[in-house]
């Protein structure tokens, strides 16, 4: 198959698959658990993906992702809550000192930006760092900023530690679909540039990037604030899938997560990011969620099932897949046509 | 007097151990010069002191009549140091990092073999050539640079089919046998588009013929590409076939120095490599 | 002023004692396997619940050693089970492993709790209040420094002086030749995690006496300090941990005094990052360089 | 395969929905874990026990029966949001809940975007129904909360200094704690204030500055997770002040964590299970506590014993309210039951309940309780209205 025809026939799939994903909209209706689910799913696939960037195809064992979403998310918030609703929300600080909106595109850039910015001065000291150094350094950055945005001096702008709320959100799940594929079709162009073969160059081999001449800082520095870019973006379009924003939900705890789907779906493949993504949520929100009710057959009840059984299934399920499944579901390779097509030629020999 | 490379009083001290000692020398524009020296003795080290990633203790390191390296013993060091020059070079401090020495025209392969595991060939000499673009890595990742990019393919797999691996191209680097593997790193090197190029015992692990193989490679990427040429090597024939001069090293020290005839008969040498006869 | 500072040095140096009996496993751990142990915060929390369910049908005498034994079982089990298959894979794998085990823990005490806060029992004698000049505090506050300080003597003495601590020291040297020599490798990792979890539980039982509910995810943010505690000490380092874990304790009641309570926790972060910038090592660590 | 599977589960899921045509589902939206667990737990087994004594009800002359659908938000405001959603999901007419105020925002936008009513049982923060235009509620705010404390301070505790100490990101806490220094300072008093993160323990710091500023009374809102420590901690250190906080201290937890220790603990509430003078209150807690003691299980989830908490009676009332909104309705479509709610009015367990335009209760009483440190139960001190404060 030609390059060019390979793309189309790509395209073509993805356009099929906006399609269903309006289809299935339209048959079930905005409110049922399939839409939360590829809602959910399609944020998470685009900070899984700028994760995947940063330790899938650099190396760098960054933890600070929860943090650069926690600024996206509060830009986007604080910047598109309509004046009319300001007062309320900002209840204690007598609608805060922001007294303009901004169009809800040009907030999700500027989330973007912000992440990208505060990616920018952190990357500065953390980036020398090594590895599980730079893990800490960076999960501990991402805790100060948490701290930073609830200190209650700056409450007029962050709301103190408050929830934000009343922006605009997701009015179609086309939405954040489309937002995610050209995000992550831009990171894609990125790894298949030069650039991102020195990304793939450092992770492979520091000290022989840096003997062909790869000027580590600054290439870490550039796949740190990228990375940090996406997230933000992916932590604004969050903002807009939950409807409310509150610093306190961007613990550690979603960074880790965030970091298993990478896993599952093997470091340094987008497809397999991508596909954990959805993976992940729809066991999570959907079709584990049986797991947490009680379940009686007749007289008998079903034995374990109650609240919290399904975090339960669902981290042993995890720990079986870093142990025994190590690459994840793709590995470092990307889903494509000649996957399907050296398969096939294996076979018929 | 102008020299492609010039080591000045290089010493190199980890902690109390002096792995070189004082090692002064200098290699001329096209010529192939060899430092060997039996095991242990600092020949990586010095390869290591000018490519950026040691830093030396004393001693500086000029490249084209540039100063890329040079230090003196500060701090706790003073008191520590033992080299034999205690006269410290002039000048303040000067440390390029490797990378920025790379860009200057110096290129080098790795002792232990340090390809890019997960790229393939193709890729490996790809990434050689990422220092010399003009894409930024917005118009990279856009795809503005198409005709650089295009360009930057074709000569890669121009070095691979010098270096005879055109037909392995997308093979996984790791994957290729030990001695295309070592070609693959002079390939990689070569694309960086160096002046100079350090081999870092290119031979090991070839048998005969194809140690010879690789001499005759050596002269002709030698002159092909204008180069010169700056080796450890353990291969005695291949050392004496190929070289102009040759550095003798023991204990990270000079001990002796000249043509490959002149180095063979010196005594210090033989007493160096087959050990001090008893008395 | 000093009616002031009292209570805080007091909580400070109390609060220290308890990080530096978590940050002795982490430093350990990672002087051996260097694997930053994410779980074992979380080990240190299950210590806690054991006790609570234990002391609710066992005399105190018996749920005491049965909780230390426990703990100690929990910490062999998840580096038999987590760490022990990975010995080979690269360190990042190792980190996400462990990673992983925080989250099961987690979940998994979770579930057993129903996810609500849980008493912990009265211990007679470390529960009981004094008067200490104008202040006055419970008796576990005075008695957790001086434990800390004789059980990390009596662990310095083990690792000088003892044959399994000779192993221990050869192996955070150099791994590979450690094996050559005929160190069984795998117990001396299995020793230094059970001598990790056994003062985790220690640790767990001096803190949850002073601060008396128990939650499933309470361990981490202690975890993670006592972790910054270690690297402030100079990683591998025990003495270090200890001192490092004692600096943090006390900053941190300082600045809660000082009324910044936003950055208690945020501090101990920036202090790690400060470290890590103008002293990678530490303040008692040792200097590896990559070999080219 | 996957997609089969997929396929499956939504043909089950869509079918669900429609095998049970006579029953109503009501969702219940409160917090069975974390830190607001154990109060979710006696909310929901007000709601439990509401179902258990009007269990069906009549719409266009047929009986349906109510199913509960109950979900565990876990008191977290990103767990909320999948817990409303699966509400949602399952189809729910109307939702109830949650113990919480920031769990009850973060579920509103969601209940808001699928158009479902929801009304508040024990939340009291504005913004819940300010923000809200499909949250109703059945308890008063934290604005007329706080002042009733700081009344209560200033008034029978001659206080003129108050330490207020609140969790960050908690909205409840924030909020209450805000209103209660806006009151205080407004009547003279002097503040100092203090927040801490989640996941807390030591509280001596905070303690101990507020022995040092010298203050009378520590007004502390915060789940009784953390209460349960702030108690002991005070306990310890000898504190020569009171102890004060809103609705969630009125739990079994506090009780327990006082009992037998030397310290001054006041809360105020919605609800005295031992004021009789209202005949439907009375009824109530007879019956509460016989079905509770009729079942062990529904005893533990109250904390191991036969109180009846406030907000237990909370959830009784909102029950009823929405009972009452689908009888006058005559249908469970959410829409018709959002237009209703407006004008529904309910003589409940905690007074009469009629909503203002924003949607709040007009409630304007609260109970002020004092913890007996001997018998470990609550003792009844006074009730304050609106109007008392004057």
């Amino acid at each position: 198959m030609k390059k060019s025809t390979r793309m189309i026939i790509g395209f073509l799939l993805l356009a099929l698959l906006f399609l269903a994903v309006w289809l299935i909209e339209r048959a079930m209706g905005t409110n049922s658990m399939v839409i939360t689910v590829l809602k959910k799913g399609a944020v998470y696939a685009l900070i899984a993906v700028s994760m995947n960037l940063l330790n899938g195809f650099t190396g760098l064992f960054s933890l600070g992702q929860a943090g650069f979403m926690l600024v996206g998310a509060y830009t986007y918030a604080v910047f598109t809550i309509p004046m009319a609703k300001r007062m309320a929300v900002y209840q204690y600080y007598q609608g805060g000192i922001i007294q303009f909106e901004i169009p809800f595109f040009l907030a999700i850039l500027l989330a973007g930006v912000v992440a990208a910015l505060f990616a920018a001065l952190i990357g500065m000291p953390v980036l020398r760092l090594k590895s599980d150094y730079l893990a800490i350094a960076t999960l501990g950055f991402a805790e100060i900023i948490r701290a930073i945005i609830q200190y209650d001096k700056l409450g007029p702008i962050t709301n103190g530690s408050n929830l934000l709320k009343t922006y605009p959100t997701f009015t179609t799940v086309l939405f954040p679909f489309v937002v995610s594929a050209v995000c992550i079709g831009i990171i894609l162009l990125l790894i298949h540039s030069t650039y991102g073969r020195a990304f793939k160059a450092i992770r492979d081999d520091e000290i022989a990037a840096e003997a062909m001449g790869i000027n580590l800082f600054r290439h870490k520095q550039l796949a740190f604030v990228v990375s940090s870019f996406f997230a933000g973006v992916g932590g604004a379009l969050l903002a807009m899938y939950q409807g409310t924003v509150q610093a306190n939900a961007f613990k550690s705890a979603m960074t880790y997560e965030i970091l298993l789907i990478v896993v599952i779906g093997g470091m340094g493949s987008v497809s397999g990011s991508v596909m954990a993504s959805f993976l992940f949520i729809a066991c999570s929100e959907w079709w584990m969620r049986f797991l947490d009710s009680e379940l009686m057959i007749g007289t008998f009840k079903v034995p374990l099932l109650r609240s919290g059984f399904r975090m339960v299934v669902f981290s042993i399920l995890i720990m079986l897949v870093v142990l025994f499944y190590r690459r994840g579901i793709m590995g470092d390779r990307e889903l494509s046509f000649d996957m399907f097509r050296r398969r096939k030629g294996v076979a018929s020999k | 007097m102008s020299h492609v490379l010039r080591l000045e009083n290089i010493t190199m001290q980890f902690g109390g151990v002096v792995a070189i000692n004082d090692l002064s020398m200098h290699i001329d524009q096209g010529e192939i010069v060899a430092l060997i020296g039996p095991n242990g003795a600092g020949k990586t080290t010095a390869f290591n002191c000018i490519t950026g990633v040691y830093e030396p203790t004393n001693g500086a390191v000029y490249f084209n009549d540039q100063c890329i390296v040079r230090n003196q013993p500060t701090g706790r060091m003073k008191k520590l140091y033992a080299g034999d020059n205690r006269t410290p070079c002039e000048g303040p401090r000067i440390a390029m990092t490797p990378d920025k020495i790379t860009k200057l025209g110096i290129a080098r392969t790795f002792q232990n073999i340090r390809l890019f595991k997960s790229q393939s060939a193709f890729e490996n000499v790809l990434i050689g050539m990422h220092l010399r673009r003009t894409s930024n890595p917005f118009s990279a990742t856009f795809r503005l640079n198409l005709q650089e990019e295009k360009q930057m393919r074709q000569q890669a797999m121009e070095l691979l089919e010098i270096v005879g691996l055109g037909a392995f191209a997308y093979e996984k680097a790791t994957s290729l046998p030990y001695g295309q593997q070592r070609r693959l790193e002079i390939a990689r090197a070569l694309a960086t588009q160096p002046r100079l190029l350090l081999l870092d015992e290119p031979a090991a692990g070839m048998n005969p013929q194809e140690t010879d193989e690789l001499g005759e490679f050596i002269v002709r990427i030698k002159d092909d590409f204008k180069l010169t040429v700056f080796l450890i090597e353990h291969h005695m024939n291949l050392v004496m076939d190929i070289s102009d001069r040759i550095y003798v090293i023991d204990f990270g020290r000079q001990i002796a120095h000249g043509s490959p005839a002149q180095v063979q008969d010196d005594p210090e040498v033989i007493r160096a490599y087959l050990g001090e006869e008893e008395a | 002023m000093i009616d002031k500072l009292l209570p805080c040095l007091l909580s400070g140096v109390s609060v220290g004692g308890q990080y530096a009996l978590i940050a002795v496993g982490y430093t350990m751990v990672y002087g051996i396997l260097r694997l930053i142990n994410f779980a074992h915060g979380d080990i240190f929390t299950a210590a806690g619940f054991f006790m609570v369910y234990l002391a609710a049908s066992l005399p105190l005498s018996l749920s005491l050693p049965l909780v230390i034994l426990l703990t100690v079982a929990l910490g062999f089990a998840v580096e038999r089970v987590a760490y022990k298959p990975l010995r080979s894979a690269p360190r990042m794998s190792v980190m996400i492993s462990a990673i992983g085990v925080s989250y099961l823990l987690q979940n998994l005490m979770w579930y057993i709790t129903g996810g609500l806060a849980k008493q912990y029992p009265v211990i007679p004698w470390l529960s009981t209040s004094i008067a200490i000049g104008p202040t006055s505090t419970k008796i576990v506050t005075l008695f957790t420094p001086v434990l800390t300080i004789i059980l990390s003597v009596a662990l310095v003495t083990l690792i000088r002086r003892t044959k399994i601590g000779m192993a221990m020291r050869a192996v955070s040297r150099d791994f590979e030749t450690a094996r050559l020599m005929g160190i069984k490798i795998d117990s001396v990792i299995s020793a230094t995690f059970i001598i990790g979890s056994f003062l985790a539980a220690v640790g767990s039982v001096l803190y949850f006496s002073n601060y008396t509910s128990v939650t499933p995810t309470i361990g981490a943010m202690p975890g993670l300090k006592a972790f910054v505690a270690a690297v402030f000490g100079g990683i591998g380092s025990i003495p270090g941990a200890v001192i490092g874990a004692f600096v943090i304790g006390i900053c941190e009641n300082i600045i809660k005094m000082l009324g910044y309570t936003t950055f208690s926790d945020a501090f101990t972060f920036a202090l790690l990052i400060v470290i890590l910038l103008f002293k990678p090592t530490g303040l008692f660590g040792e200097k590896i360089s990559e070999k080219v | 395969m996957k997609k089969i599977l997929a396929l499956c589960l939504v043909l089950v899921l869509s079918l669900s929905g429609a095998a049970f045509a006579q029953t109503i589902k009501i969702g219940v939206f409160e917090p069975a874990s974390g830190d607001n667990g154990a109060g979710g737990k006696q909310e929901t087994l007000g709601i439990e026990y509401a179902n258990y004594v009007v269990p069906t009800v009549e719409v266009g002359g047929e009986t349906f029966d109510i199913e509960l659908v109950i979900v565990d938000n876990q008191s977290q405001t990103d767990k909320a949001v999948s817990a409303a959603q699966s509400l949602v999901d399952a189809g729910v007419s109307i939702v109830l809940g949650s113990y919480g105020s920031g769990v009850s925002m973060a579920g509103g936008e969601i209940f808001q975007s699928a158009k479902i009513p929801a009304i508040g049982c024990s939340c009291t923060n504005p913004g819940v129904t300010s923000l809200c235009d499909y949250y109703w509620r059945v308890c008063f705010l934290d604005p007329f909360q706080g002042t009733v404390m700081a009344n209560f301070a200033m008034d029978e505790k001659a206080a003129t200094k108050a330490y207020v100490l609140t969790q960050l990101g908690d909205d409840y806490s924030t909020g209450l704690g805000f209103y209660f220094q806006r009151a205080f300072a407004a009547l003279g008093g002097e503040v100092v204030a203090g927040e801490f993160p989640e996941g807390t323990s030591d509280f001596t710091a905070y303690l101990n500055n507020a022995i040092n500023d010298g203050v009378q009374v520590f007004f502390c809102p915060t789940s009784t997770t953390s209460a349960a420590l702030i108690i002991d901690q005070a306990a310890s250190l000898n504190v020569p002040f009171a102890l004060m906080a809103g609705d969630t201290w009125e739990s079994s937890v506090i009780l327990e964590a006082a009992k037998g220790k030397n310290v001054e603990v006041f809360c105020s509430t919605f609800f005295d299970e031992k004021d009789e003078s209202s005949t439907i209150a009375a009824e109530f807690v007879a019956g509460f506590k016989a079905w509770m003691n009729a079942n062990p299980d529904k005893l533990t989830n109250n904390g191991g014993n036969d109180i009846v908490a406030a907000v237990s009676a909370l959830g009784y009332d909102a029950y009823m309210v929405a009972i009452e909104a689908i009888k006058t309705a005559d249908t469970a479509v959410p829409d018709a039951l959002t237009l209703i709610l407006p004008s529904v009015v309910h003589e409940g367990v905690t007074g009469a309940i009629s909503f203002n335009e924003i949607g709040d209760a007009n409630k304007d009483m609260a109970y002020i309780k004092k913890v007996n440190n001997e018998t470990g139960a609550f003792d009844f001190v006074k009730t304050q209205s609106v109007a008392d404060l004057g």
